[in-house]
């Protein structure tokens, strides 16, 4: 990648919120997939609204929130409920439009792993687990995941899967009857890969400057790619205005890498 | 009839070594005061039931209170890892079962309603459903896919905080609610903490606010701060610099061991550790006033 | 974005002949209004189900607007009984499919949540599992009895009356809550009439008793005095009067005739009837103020 | 009977509030059950708790509530919680002590019928159906029944269970894992039917001036009686002033017959 004016984070960030449409309705983490939805809202996406797994709907946050269940999520949203009843009634009902997602592990048609490097019952590495995701991943229309480009993210088979991609390819997963569309799109520093009709995760995009080669040098399988790979627009003065001056002042994501 | 009794003593009383314990709260609400007083009453072999263990469950594994863990996201939000926790399992000392959120709180609804066991959707990811054995599959009996069930939890203590709760026990909670209910009338036992005990009148001029009665409850202790550095919405904010600091305070033994030494079995119970916290944080941690509009119930 | 529209329109919009419509409410919050605009409207064949069918659903079976019922409670409630629907049961030209209260509002429940049913324990009570094929029973995977389950239940549309919501649908509820909630995520289309439409920035100032969401809703209604002669918690109390007499106004087809040609076909829509029904039952009905105390929610 | 200072109605509120205890978590309807708590409340059980199925817990009301969902019963109440959170949070759960029941038929084995008189599908009289009655009969602890003593009330066989007693006595209940206890008391204008070892309903209590061969006259089957019948103690001055002065002044319930 050339020198830019705007760093790894910034361009997934504004990448993903382009992927968002007006009156989604996202069930949103903290972090970066926040900092997505707030941008897509502040530029092409004004009716999006953002629901959180504390059972928060249509928050309007007044400061970047560390935790999933900050108060300032609370204070002037428009409603409020429960654990139980914001994945029953939103997300097993069917209500979510958009899920982000992130893991240790991505594979090649999408599964994540978050809970475990190595065996389950002897773990080596053990990570937090589930949360939402499981679910997230099954029942939002659409899912997303933003992840640097590297190869130990991105191996063959995950060690673990948390949440279902599209297991081993899309038939799996409609035999499987889980209601959601799958994964949409991996955003990464590089580019976008999004599933084949087969479910398999393809390189469809490149960030300006970004090469093919460098894609599948950092990637766990060999790489397909689409038949034209556009190139993504760089981030405009006014994406990276509102999510520098507005939206992160701090830098606390920004400046985090992810 | 009053239930108000101190938090030393609703923890002696209803706390035993083994006892399955929900202490409840996602993010908010979370009672480390009753998770400390464990701690210094030496409570052994606990089971901890939590979705988030949070820093608290890491404290009280870290003191050696606990046997086994049952979770769903065993993380120190927004900040990384809880190492008690990550360790324990990772070097076999600590037993664990696990679930994803809405596996966990299925087996609080199931347990709150009587139920046997909660039906969900399939969700296509199978690992876990063959890593825990409590997963089970159920048939739709009208032609579906099966659904995937857990069985009900039902806690031998649950400890829920609060912000306001008359004498007996009936609660008003308000912003995020986590599973804080469901725990209530999931367990056997119920500590209630609460920010202020009020006037039953005014717990009844607002019923539809009131989500734990006093019908489960059987323990009520006035708290205040119970929660820090989680927090209690319209009361005291989270310390997010705590739990910033808890990935370096949490590194090693002697980190832990000096964090114990000075805020848990260094004060005698929560108002010598408020007194301890100061006035600076405290101001800190104050919100500003943002009041719900009043709604009328009208006289009948 | 505003669903803000008539009653009238919203009707026409939603409502079709053929449709399974549910017109929430357990005594409180019950739509009379869009009862009336169903049967001024002439739409035929519906599917009415509710748990308590209330005076609304024997009026608009007697207006011939139903083919079907669907309930677990068909009564006049503290009075007697709903007389054209029991007569159409007993001769046989109103078709019905009956359940307990809860495997009424568990039908909801299972629909509101995207479950293909809702599990509950056992009764004891055989003859209406019998005689409804729609319950089935389930082994339990523990080894504890088997469950009986009722299928989701997903209407055409719900019609739900609040005290008060903004312009996109986001409602508060306070008093007797029903099923109103569960009706409304549960159907294809929501139909939602508010006593009040106010500021958005009301509805956020109390987050917690927001219990319908926009998300749900497909038209939002203004209509004071919607659900007389039921009632609206603080707003206006139930015309017992009116409850008491319908005993003997539907007792022939000449007493309904008269009331509907009076009350339903003699006013264009809820205003006239407002109107007519004059300052004085206004006067009767409206309750004293008791306001609920403030919560702080706090700004951060 | 001989003429006395009270009627059928009162005589059996009162003896249905002395069945009550102090403490009792109890799920009321509306009319002569409210009727019993409240003078409970006001003699003996002052702890005793009142809860509807409209979901209002601990309600206070300041007049005499005509319907299950009148305002009343909401206003200063301690707590209230949807339909479906009643029937689950406590009545499945286990939460209920008493529940109060009635119907058209009731039979040897406290069955009852709300449903039906003759066949289902093709009703000879259509009743309300079951409401709540299904579960509370099955789930609360104990169970209560008042009704006048009338031996069409009292077949040997109800036309439809609409909720469970015994079913066809104590040991199929038991078999079924219903989890409550069944009805413990039908509490009558005559006297008071108790279940006896196989669940059958026997006489065990007459008021004063009733005897045996009056209430066999007026039930369906052949009647056993317990080994000692008791005799009710008369209504007391302090219970009718209760009743007449403070619960039903305008004597809606007392002067209904029920």
């Amino acid at each position: 990648m050339p020198e830019a004016e705007y760093n790894a984070t910034e361009l997934m960030i504004i990448n993903a919120a382009r992927l968002l449409k007006d009156g989604d309705q996202v069930f949103v983490g903290v972090g970066i997939p926040n900092l997505a939805c707030n941008l897509a809202r502040r530029t092409h996406a004004p009716n999006l609204q953002m629901i959180y797994e504390a059972g928060v709907i249509g928050a309007r946050p007044n400061r970047l929130p560390l935790s999933i269940g900050d108060p300032t999520l609370v204070s002037g949203a428009l409603s409020v409920c429960s654990m139980f009843e914001v994945f029953s009634l939103y997300l097993q009902r069917g209500n979510i439009d958009v899920g982000f997602l992130g893991g240790a592990q991505i594979d090649q048609f999408g599964n994540i792993n978050a809970t475990v490097i190595g065996d389950y019952q002897h773990p080596k590495v053990r990570l937090p687990g589930s949360g939402g995701s499981m679910e997230i991943a099954a029942w939002a229309n659409r899912c997303y995941i933003m992840t640097p480009h590297q190869k130990r993210r991105f191996p063959a088979r995950v060690d673990f899967r948390t949440s279902a991609g599209f297991l081993a390819g899309r038939a799996e997963r409609e035999a499987a009857g889980v209601r959601g569309g799958g994964p949409q799109a991996v955003v990464t520093n590089l580019g976008i890969m999004e599933p084949d009709e087969t479910g398999e995760m393809i390189l469809t995009a490149l960030h300006p400057g970004a090469t093919v080669e460098e894609a599948q040098a950092n990637t766990g399988w060999a790489l397909k790619t689409a038949a034209h790979i556009r190139v993504t627009e760089p981030p405009t003065e006014n994406e990276l205005r509102i999510l520098r001056e507005e939206l992160d002042p701090a830098g606390i994501y920004l400046k985090g890498g992810g | 009839m009053s239930k108000l009794t101190s938090l030393s003593e609703a923890i002696h009383q209803h706390v035993h070594n083994g006892d399955l314990v929900y202490a409840a709260g996602f993010t908010h609400l979370i009672p480390f005061a009753a998770g400390h007083e464990i701690i210094r009453q030496g409570i052994k072999e606990l089971v901890l039931a939590r979705a988030t263990p949070d820093l608290i469950y890491d404290q009280m594994v870290a003191a050696g209170c606990a046997r086994k863990v049952i979770f769903s996201y065993s993380g120190n939000p927004g900040v990384g890892s809880l190492k008690w926790l990550r360790d324990g399992m990772q070097n076999g000392s600590l037993e664990w079962e696990e679930y994803s959120h809405f596996g966990m709180i299925s087996r609080l609804q199931a347990g709150a309603s009587g139920l046997p066991f909660m039906p969900m959707r399939q969700t296509g990811a199978l690992d876990l459903e063959r890593a825990n054995p409590l997963y089970q599959r159920v048939q739709d009996p009208y032609g579906g896919e099966d659904v995937v069930v857990v069985p009900a939890l039902h806690p031998d203590v649950a400890i829920v905080h609060v912000q306001r709760a008359d004498s007996e026990g009936n609660a008003h909670i308000w912003g995020i609610l986590g599973e804080q209910r469901e725990a209530a009338f999931a367990a056997k036992r119920v500590i209630l903490t609460a920010e202020e005990i009020v006037d039953a009148e005014l717990i009844r001029s607002d019923p539809n606010r009131t989500l734990i009665p006093s019908l489960v409850v059987s323990a009520v202790c006035q708290v205040p701060w119970c929660a820090h550095p989680s927090y209690t919405q319209g009361y005291y904010d989270r310390d997010n610099d705590f739990y910033l600091g808890w990935e370096e305070m949490s590194k090693d033994e002697a980190g832990v061991k000096a964090y114990l030494d000075e805020w848990v079995y260094g004060v005698r119970d929560r108002e010598e550790y408020l007194a301890k916290l100061g006035p600076n944080t405290q101001e800190r941690l104050k919100p500003g006033l943002r009041l719900s509009a009043p709604v009328n119930y009208g006289s009948y």
